[in-house]
């Protein structure tokens, strides 16, 4: 007999196949995420996804088959916080790219985190421009040669779980896709979180990173951060110096803080 | 008495009047950013939407506070914000989005003095160009023009209105000057004011099977929340909202529908106000300019000279060229009157097509309003 | 028992790779996409860890105990 | 249009002195209270304190086309740098009413009507606050003028001034009316 995908029934008829590219990790996340739903028994009708531009973009959008906002470059998480403002009962989940979250679309992510407004965002980390051609992102290693850093990479890379818990986050974690485990359990804590959660995912570029810079394909770049990476616990008995070029994976930040909806729905009530 | 309508007498400033024409409305979420002259609306509607329900969130800056508008408006929320020039510059990106997606939402631009930052307090009208044309693309836009406090509270519920019948963003094109000059304000019992509702599709349809997008006359919007599984994108997309970023012939279907719905209903949504049967000369005006206009009028007939008449828009865009058309065919002569240096002289021009005479009239100084002893005097030089 | 979708399949090997018990190997065919798809050579020694199908990017494979597919 | 009784008045001075206060006050007493028509704008610095601030009112019988202010009957002048600016587009024989206090150089012409009075020096003598400045003038000009009602003017400023200093400014508003009928 046949067996069906358990998580199949979550995705848009007629866009079965995902729109990414070979070994591409935003397939393990965009797995991940529908597997904390059915996990949870959450009703897939009771969430928007938002997404930006970019190859994570296409994550939920149109893969889902639920109400699903793919917005402009940058901006998910400012059209998420009109959803969420006035739907407060929808699971309101961001999901794109490193580029979009946190280069073009910084400011929307620490305002998010500052109002910790009852939202999750998970940020496909690939290190790179992935689909505009492999140029050099916010988040890509120092040194590294990029088609628009030939001469290898000049700025340090962003730490967006440091960014986001100095910006007021309730919840923090971070994980690659050779941990698609415990991604699956940080996604159900952020979606069972009050406040603004926030999940990194490390995630594999095969072609504009894995090729370009010499690193391997979808396989290698796994198997590299199943070994540069290290627990939260372990991480802290570590000096600096033995963390360089390390992956710190697990929740970082787990705190509870008024919530964004919450208190406007109390200036509501003064008013009734 | 309604806390949304506040029906009553008021002596009041023409941002607070639009504040008030929202709620009216029916306005339930305003996302904005402060900027002179507009701030006066997000603090008029910070104070009032907690009183009806509703939600103000002034966000991080003017992209965001589009973004959000929008993200709102998908929820079913009938949705503002208010800037100016310089914001609604920051805006356009989401703007086009907005009418990409077919979202209905209201923008306020109190105009000032630009480019640029320009100088805050002072009204230019500016933005005209840039309201049909600042974001990038192909795509029709709806603006109105207020110019008084009455029409800041009047129009606004219009612009409400056209954005659900149409789902589709509409401007409201004010300026410095009408934003913060203060004036009677009636506004009615709550039975009086026409709300256009949002057309939702049934209950029960499911967002694969339906056509929420790109119809001629307006499909039904499958909103956020209630298990249409509706896919919104800003890229090139079909009826049902699925994606096509491949094929010429998609992207022709879709910039053509989008406009065809504005366009096709173009004789519902224009209004202009004329008063030139039998007259010689056409005084064109909008917004602020409209008040020079009536007041050169006014010395013209107090003089004797009754062979002058008003053509005022009260929608910009689209653009009343038929209706302009046909004024050229009964006029010698059309005075376009704008505080800026032309910007809908060329399309005056291009709808007259040579059967008047078009001259374009900017007030002495920009910035200020028309002094009428000017209009009257370039009216005597016409008409002579 | 695993069963794979060949026609979603990529190519990328992650299920090969990560297979803690050398269960699948990639075959020669071609699939619809033109690339090759894994195929089950040793399910004998597969210990339903589920790897293979957590770490498909595509959906493409499918791990389920044999009694419950009855 | 018949030519319906309309005066305009300027009242311009430097932020902070609730000038542009006053020119609502005006407007609003004669819309809500005397059911006139009446305009008021207003233009300022960048400063919210210290620059030059104008309000402007038009109050009529009529329907108001054109809102601006552009040859005033009535001038207030409540600083020596806003008489210098406006005097010139007072009408022939209007009304200029000065603050004598902070106006000390009077022009030589007479082609109007002077009305001087130290609003700043007895708001701060006799009632602790140069602010209420703003409102004994406008008990002056409504003295002079009737534009509106004492009764309007009073309604209008119990609704316009910050909640508890209502009776302070009504006080204020009856001393200008007192000193009006002086001259």
């Amino acid at each position: 007999m046949k067996l069906v995908h358990p998580l199949m029934k979550y995705v848009r008829p007629g866009a079965i196949s995902t729109a990414t590219c070979t070994g591409c990790g935003d397939g393990i996340i965009a797995q991940a995420v529908l597997r904390a739903i059915d996990e949870l028994e959450l009703n897939i009708d009771d969430f928007v996804f938002v997404s930006g531009i970019g190859c994570a973009g296409w994550i939920p959008s149109p893969f889902f088959n639920a109400d699903t906002l793919h917005t402009t470059h940058g901006r998910p998480i400012a059209f998420a916080t009109g959803v969420k403002l006035a739907r407060p009962d929808r699971e309101v989940v961001v999901i794109s790219g490193d580029g979009d979250l946190a280069a073009i679309g910084g400011n929307h992510l620490i305002h998010a985190a500052r109002r910790n407004i009852g939202m999750t965002v998970i940020c496909a980390n690939n290190g790179i421009y992935g689909m505009t051609g492999g140029q050099v992102a916010p988040t890509t290693p120092l040194g590294l040669k990029t088609t628009t850093t030939p001469y290898g990479n000049v700025e340090r890379a962003f730490d967006l779980c440091a960014l986001t818990d100095a910006a007021g986050a309730s919840y923090v974690a971070r994980w690659t896709t050779y941990h698609a485990r415990g991604l699956t359990r940080s996604v159900k804590k952020a979606l069972t979180k009050r406040g603004f959660s926030f999940i990194e995912v490390i995630s594999q570029c095969p072609l504009q990173y894995g090729r370009r810079t010499g690193v391997g394909n979808a396989v290698a770049m796994m198997k590299g951060y199943k070994e540069n990476s290290l627990s939260v616990k372990k991480a802290a008995s570590l000096s600096e110096e033995e963390l360089k070029n390390k992956i710190i994976v697990g929740e970082l930040v787990d705190k509870d803080m008024p919530e964004l909806t919450e208190q406007i729905e109390k200036l509501r009530r003064i008013h009734e | 008495m309604s806390k949304e309508i506040l029906t009553g007498v008021y002596f009041m400033q023409g941002d607070i009047a639009c504040a008030e024409g929202a709620l009216a409305a029916g306005c339930k979420f305003f996302g904005g950013y402060p900027i002179t002259p507009a701030s006066e609306i997000a603090e008029r509607m910070a104070e009032r939407l907690p009183e009806v329900s509703g939600v103000y969130i002034q966000m991080e800056d003017e992209l965001a506070s589009i973004a959000a508008v929008v993200g709102s408006s998908w929820t079913g929320a009938k949705s503002m914000t208010a800037t100016s020039g310089p914001g609604i510059s920051l805006m356009q990106e989401n703007i086009g989005y907005a009418v990409a997606t077919e979202t209905p939402c209201v923008l306020i631009n109190v105009q000032r003095g630009g480019p640029s930052t320009g100088i805050p307090s002072i009204h230019l009208q500016g933005d005209i160009i840039q309201a049909r044309r600042g974001s990038h693309g192909e795509y029709e836009m709806i603006a109105l023009a207020p110019s008084s406090s009455q029409e800041m509270f009047d129009f606004t519920i219009d612009a409400f209105n056209l954005a659900e019948k149409y789902r589709t963003p509409v401007f409201i094109l004010s300026d410095a000057f009408v934003g913060h000059m203060r004036e009677e304000v009636i506004i009615p019992e709550p039975e009086r004011i026409y709300r256009v509702p949002r057309k939702l599709p049934d209950s029960g349809t499911c967002g694969g099977k339906f056509r929420g997008f790109l119809d001629e006359d307006v499909a039904p919007m499958p909103i956020f929340g209630h298990g249409f599984k509706t896919h919104v994108t800003g890229s090139c997309h079909n009826d049902f909202g699925q994606r096509n970023v491949i094929d010429a012939e998609a992207l022709d279907y879709y910039i053509k529908r989008l406009n065809s719905k504005i366009s096709k209903h173009a004789h519902e949504i224009i209004s202009v106000s004329q008063d030139v049967d039998g007259k010689e000369v056409a005084l064109i005006s909008y917004g602020s300019c409209y008040r020079a206009a009536r007041e050169a009028l006014n010395i013209l007939e107090d003089e004797g000279i009754r062979q002058v008449g008003s053509f005022r828009l009260l929608t910009v865009w689209p653009f009343p060229r038929n209706q302009i058309q046909e004024l050229a065919r009964k006029v010698k002569s059309i005075i376009v009157l704008e505080n800026n240096l032309g910007q809908i002289t060329p399309y005056v021009e291009a709808a007259a097509g040579g059967q008047a005479e078009v001259i374009f009239l900017p007030p002495r100084v920009l910035g200020t309003l028309h002094d009428p002893a000017t209009i009257v005097d370039k009216v005597k030089e016409v008409i002579r | 028992m695993i069963e794979i979708d060949e026609d979603l399949c990529k190519g990328c090997e992650i299920c090969v790779a990560f297979c803690a018990k050398d269960v699948l190997e990639m075959s020669d065919k071609f699939n619809k996409k033109g690339v090759h798809p894994p195929l089950v050579v040793r399910e004998e020694d597969c210990n339903l860890c589920g790897n293979c199908m957590l770490y498909c990017p595509d959906l493409a494979i499918v791990v389920a105990e044999e009694e419950e597919s009855e | 249009m018949s030519k319906a009784k309309k005066a305009e008045i300027r009242i311009a001075g430097f932020g902070g002195q609730g000038v542009v206060l006053a020119g609502v006050i005006l407007g609003r007493a004669a819309v809500l209270y005397d059911k006139k028509k009446a305009v008021q704008t207003q233009s300022y610095g960048a400063e919210a304190r210290g620059g030059g601030a104008r309000s402007e009112v038009i109050i009529s019988e009529d329907s108001i086309d054109y809102p601006k202010v552009m040859r005033p009957d009535i001038l207030v002048a409540m600083s020596e740098q806003a008489l210098d600016k406006y005097l010139k587009d007072l009408k022939p024989g209007g009304v200029l009413l000065i603050d004598s206090e902070l106006v000390k150089n009077l022009p030589p012409e007479q082609r109007f009507t002077l009305y001087k009075f130290p609003f700043s020096r007895i708001a701060n003598d006799e009632f602790g606050r140069t602010i209420v400045a703003n409102v004994i003038m406008l008990g002056v000009l409504t003295g002079l003028t009737r534009l509106v009602s004492f009764e309007a003017m009073k309604s209008s400023i119990k609704t316009s001034v910050p909640k508890g200093t209502e009776e302070m400014n009504l006080k204020a508003l009856k001393k200008g009316m007192d000193l009006a009928k002086v001259p």
